[in-house]
């Protein structure tokens, strides 16, 4: 009962701050709410019971994406005063899809599927088995994760470097 | 494990409140009485000259760029340090060519000159 | 059965609750907030005692006296100073963003404050004792970050804002040492919790003596992660001013002031718990409670230490801040969990292990101390010949 | 326990509105958080099967990284794409960027 509880409250924090983001004229705000609603996220990890992955979330999500951002939005000037209508032409119509979309994801989730369900524990170790698949495994896309880190950094140096004069 | 959490998340909701509900008392108990120039903003007694918000260097971008990739790297040395009393000695060849990746991606970052604050 | 071990006494407490016939739902929410209340009560009334501590050194350093006037040996000056500070107006400035403006300090706080609640202060008393609790630290530090920035965005100052981006800069680029430092004691223990990782260095395993390399490596990334000297060039007054509170005054700039204050203990209280023991120590098994004196002995110790820093050194430039954290710390840093990883494999008894362990990070910490030596006599000559060809001496 | 469809309704709810960022939005930043926020709804659904059918097994959370990986690798090259983009227009808004006209 409780855990449902808290299970709503957080969601609707979530989906409240991700409409902000969406929203919002002011690009600066709209990334403090994107931060939130990441936090919400990490909530919902949490009672998921993926500890590991709630914190990772708020280390990558909020440490370093959301700061990206931010560094970006804050490198290209009069982006946050909204001069101009922060939605293009479509929005409306995007809006309506997004809509209907919504309610037939919600319709399916709701009544059309019985999802089979089973009643475990999360193990205790689930860090550790984590640890051992991934570089047992799973190691294969771990180690391509290394070269896509490798190859994200170097592509987005090339792009974002101030070429010399 | 929830039940450790749920101390977590009233701690959480505390350690929150607490410092806005002391914003909010000590807002009661002090003086306000701002005036213009009480109100502008401080540049050491000058004007401020255009807008704040100005466009900064990429210089920080690349800096956050290379923190990220170390970033997400701590993502996955976690879990194998605490799972590696329990692994053979490939785990230790795998995080070997792992972190040789971020290396190569730190000296490439040295190389290009990024790692040099002008 | 033993009446100063606080595990009993929690083991007493909870059959007390549940003699009351309560709901496991509600002794967790009562539990929660004897906790809560116990942390903060403690955290705010260690950061009153920190400050005058701090001044108090730093003026005996200095060859001063320090606090003195309020209270016997100046003790309550800093009770006197947050008083003031309560009753002081308080600005905002017409050109902020209010609402961030207002969220920025009470988050920086906040940040703070969570890391309390992983801190193993003896055996048996720790808030919470969560297997991420090492990853916990690192993830709470980057909504620290965040709160910078958004001090220095809101207060739509230049230099507010050119401090948060210096702000950012630094902390994102010595959190990566940091976690690297911290992930020795992880792999040592083959757990992130806090309580597991101090059980593990019993009878003087202390990790840091292991591994002194990646205890310095941690010393000193916690002390750029805290903003002090010789990494306090967020606040160099004389290139940006302040920082990023600079706009900020009375109880806004009381919490950013006690967020790193507060930090400084939570940082010194986690090098003693994953480098230094926590609360181990002689006679530990026979008398638990000692265990609650070891750690704060400790964590004293490094206190000291940061504030000794703190009155000694000069600050860095930037550049050579950035490129300390890049070019020396991050390979140091992964040089060192690989060696780690490497010894802990050999298969020979463990003393001999720690002891090889124990070398190899002496004779790193030379080459590197070597290293950026030689590096700054070069550069120390490159200005000599600089200063000489265009005359000024 | 918490029913297994009101994660899924949430992560549908919330990729529903990333999605709406994406094709709503003009500034392309924008348009990267809200494909941020639908790669989230993403990481619930597998978090939530994850969770609801096999704990005991790891590879829900391996996917879990993986994505966050992808995600940051991701935001990493779009914005500084959008940073190269931003010093030859001056802009980042879609649809005035149409380099074909010149």
């Amino acid at each position: 009962m409780v855990l449902q509880a808290i299970f709503i409250l957080v969601a609707l924090f979530t989906i409240g701050c991700a409409l902000m983001v969406v929203l919002h004229r002011n690009l600066f705000i709209s990334a403090l709410f994107l931060i939130a609603s990441f936090f919400g996220v990490a909530v919902i990890y949490v009672l998921l019971e993926a500890e590991f992955i709630a914190v990772a979330q708020i280390l990558i999500y909020i440490g370093a994406i959301a700061t990206l951002i931010v560094f970006a939005i804050m490198l290209s000037r009069g982006m946050m005063t909204g001069r101009t209508s922060p939605r293009n032409a479509q929005a409306l119509w995007a809006g309506l899809g997004s809509v209907i979309l919504g309610i037939a994801l919600l319709y399916v989730v709701a009544y059309r599927v019985q999802w089979p369900v089973v009643q475990k524990d999360v193990p205790a170790d689930a860090i550790a088995r984590l640890g051992s698949a991934l570089v047992g495994r799973y190691v294969i896309p771990f180690e391509v994760a290394s070269v896509l880190l490798l190859a994200a950094l170097i592509g987005a140096v090339m792009i974002a470097r101030e070429k010399e004069v | 494990m929830l039940n450790s959490y749920a101390v977590v998340g009233l701690y959480l909701l505390i350690a929150l409140a607490f410092p806005f509900v002391t914003l909010l008392i000590v807002s009661l108990m002090r003086p306000s009485k701002p005036n213009p120039l009480k109100n502008s903003t401080y540049e050491c007694g000058m004007e401020t000259i255009g807008d704040t918000w100005v466009q900064f260097r990429a210089q920080y971008y690349l800096f956050a760029l290379v923190f990220v990739i170390f970033d997400i790297e701590v993502v996955f040395l976690y879990p194998w340090a605490v799972a590696y009393g329990k692994l053979g000695l490939f785990a230790l060849v795998e995080m070997v060519i792992f972190i040789g990746m971020l290396a190569l991606a730190l000296v490439y970052a040295w190389r290009k000159g990024i790692l040099e604050w002008q | 059965m033993n009446p100063l071990d606080p595990r009993i006494l929690g083991e007493w407490w909870n059959t007390f609750l549940r003699g009351l016939g309560l709901a496991e739902g509600w002794i967790v929410f009562i539990n929660g907030l004897v906790v809560t209340l116990i942390l903060l009560g403690f955290g705010l009334t260690s950061v009153i005692f920190l400050i005058w501590l701090e001044r108090k050194f730093a003026g005996r350093i200095q060859d001063r006296l320090g606090p003195n006037r309020v209270g016997p040996y100046g003790l309550l000056q800093t009770v006197a100073d947050a008083l003031k500070l309560m009753t002081k107006e308080d600005i905002t400035p017409d050109n902020a963003e209010r609402v961030t403006y207002n969220l920025a300090p009470g988050l920086a706080v906040f940040a703070v404050l969570m890391l309390l609640v992983v801190i193993p202060f003896g055996p048996g008393l720790i808030g919470v004792d969560l297997n991420i609790g090492v990853l916990y630290i690192v993830a709470m530090g980057s909504i620290g970050i965040m709160a910078a920035l958004m001090a220095g965005w809101a207060s739509n100052n230049k230099y507010a804002l050119l401090g948060g981006f210096r702000t950012v800069a630094q902390l994102l680029s010595y959190e990566i040492p940091m976690v690297l430092a911290m992930s020795v004691p992880v792999l040592f223990a083959g757990t992130m919790s806090m309580h597991g990782i101090v059980e593990k260095q019993a009878r003087f395993q202390w990790f840091g003596l292991i591994m002194p390399a990646a205890f310095l490596l941690y010393i000193i990334s916690a002390l750029a992660e805290n903003e002090r000297t010789p990494f306090d060039l967020l606040e160099a007054e004389s290139e940006i001013v302040a920082g990023y509170h600079i706009e900020y005054s009375g109880m806004k700039f009381a919490w950013f002031f006690l967020a790193f204050f507060l930090n400084t203990l939570i940082l010194s209280a986690i090098a003693a718990t994953l480098f230094l023991g926590g609360w181990q120590g002689p006679f530990v098994e026979q008398v638990p409670i000692l265990g609650v004196f070891y750690f704060f002995i400790k964590t004293t110790a490094i206190l000291l230490f940061f504030m000794w820093v703190r009155a000694t050194f000069p600050r860095l430039r930037i550049d050579q801040m950035m490129a300390l954290a890049w070019k020396v710390l991050v390979p140091m840093g992964l040089v060192l969990v690989l060696l780690a990883a490497l010894v802990v494999k050999l298969p020979i008894p463990g003393l001999l292990q720690n002891l090889i362990l124990f070398v190899t990070n002496i004779a790193i910490l030379l080459f590197v101390l070597g290293a950026v030596g030689r590096h700054l006599r070069k550069e120390a000559e490159r200005y000599k010949v600089r200063y000489q060809v265009s005359g000024i001496r | 326990m918490i029913p297994l469809s009101w994660f899924l309704a949430v992560s549908a709810i919330l990729f529903v509105i990333g999605f709406f960022g994406v094709l709503s939005r003009r500034n392309a930043i924008a348009i990267l958080m809200g494909i941020e926020l639908m790669l989230n709804a993403v990481n619930i659904n597998v978090l939530a099967f994850w969770r609801y059918t096999q704990p005991e097994n790891p590879a829900g959370l391996v996917w879990a990284i993986i994505v966050i990986t992808v995600a940051a690798a991701e935001a990493a090259v779009g914005l500084a794409l959008f940073i190269a983009l931003y010093r030859l227009r001056t802009t980042v808004n879609i649809d005035e960027v149409d380099l074909l006209k010149g």
